[in-house]
């Protein structure tokens, strides 16, 4: 599972994109979330805020139930301020 | 029904003549220029960079512009963002819609605004010397876009 | 704020760079392009005669400007119109408005071409050899300026 | 006091404007197109359909009840087409 962050969270976490192998229980993008808050203090302080973390699994928009699987592309992000 | 997203300025005049040229069906082109306002975050900023994740930057603004051509009768719809550094007056989003129809030309390009800056993956970075700034997203776009939900 | 009604065609990008260089308030530039449509009323009709009411355009035209500059905040905002021989394709009237607030810059182009449509004495004469046809003027076009009234 | 006649009026009057001296009872706009269009069958044709007939004062638009004065430049014409 390929796991990139942007921008703010990029930062936090200190890497653009891991890739993690997360055990079988995690399968929602909630678990994931979860799961990936214990990898690090980075981690922790990236995604600990749900108002300001923004979710897409294979670069579309995805709620916190969203299920994923091992080959999916998985994106945390804060809200956007394009255009 | 283009979308574009690159890191070189656009020419406005060469889009549309593009989108226009031998359809004589258009009676209404509606063009969007978003342009780089001195920086409102961080006074005094000189630079600004525009990240974006690429893939989905490309596969949104699709999502966004088939959304559009469903909604109203356009003959024609471009959207162009750049990314990367940007200066305060820079251009840096090009929407143009073209319709026989001046309101499907005009709400077509206000509603692809208004969506893109709450979908397209872009953040802006403001620099000033040592000062960094992430732009924080506005309410207001939220609610500008939700006037589109149905 | 300027106001030009003439036969010669009209130069959207260098419009466009006069109305925004050296403002980086700037966020939103709006642009509304009214092209010949094939006609409507006259099938098959080759060429399009726009006559008007020289002073009055002008008069009629700056008021609207005027108006619009005082509903909305916007920077700049230009209105050009062309009478004389048009043909299918030809550009026929141009609205620029820019603002730092995209929404006012949209409103306020909506409401000038509008406005302009019920409001700015000009009459489109369409020709198919020896036919000649006063196009009529359309209610929809007065329902879309009502909604400006206050 | 000019008068100008624009698009389908011009056409069916057949002059583009013409300087006339109303007598003194036309006051308004109202009297002035009845005046007018007791000088000739093509006045007559061309005013007759008060929904189809616009008017200017000295470049702005008017209602019926408006005065008219001798220095003023009257304009009629169809509902306007442009843009």
């Amino acid at each position: 599972m390929r796991v990139l962050y942007f921008a703010l969270l990029r930062e936090r976490v200190g890497i653009p994109e891991e890739t993690v192998t997360p055990p079988a229980d995690v399968r929602t993008v909630a678990d994931l979330v979860a799961w990936l808050r214990g990898r690090s203090a980075q981690h922790e302080a990236a995604l600990a805020d749900a108002a300001l973390v923004r979710v897409a699994v294979n670069q579309d928009y995805a709620r916190p139930d969203q299920a994923v699987a091992p080959g999916d592309e998985i994106a945390f992000f804060p809200p956007v301020t394009g255009g | 029904m283009t979308v574009r997203v690159q890191r070189e300025d656009f020419d406005t005049a060469a889009e549309l003549e593009r989108l226009t040229a031998g359809n004589t069906q258009i009676g209404a082109v509606v063009t969007f220029t978003g342009l780089v306002r001195d920086f409102a975050d961080t006074p005094g900023a000189q630079r600004m960079t525009l990240e974006h994740y690429p893939g989905m930057t490309q596969r949104q603004l699709e999502a966004l512009v088939a959304e559009a051509l469903q909604r109203w009768p356009l003959d024609g719809c471009l959207v162009i963002h750049r990314f990367g550094e940007l200066a305060p007056g820079d251009r840096i989003v090009l929407v143009i819609t073209t319709s026989a129809h001046r309101q499907a030309a005009y709400d077509a390009s206000a509603f692809l605004v208004d969506w893109l800056k709450t979908k397209a993956p872009f953040w802006k970075l403001e620099e000033n010397g040592g000062e960094r700034r992430w732009v924080e997203a506005k309410a207001s776009d939220d609610e500008a876009a939700a006037r589109w939900r149905r």
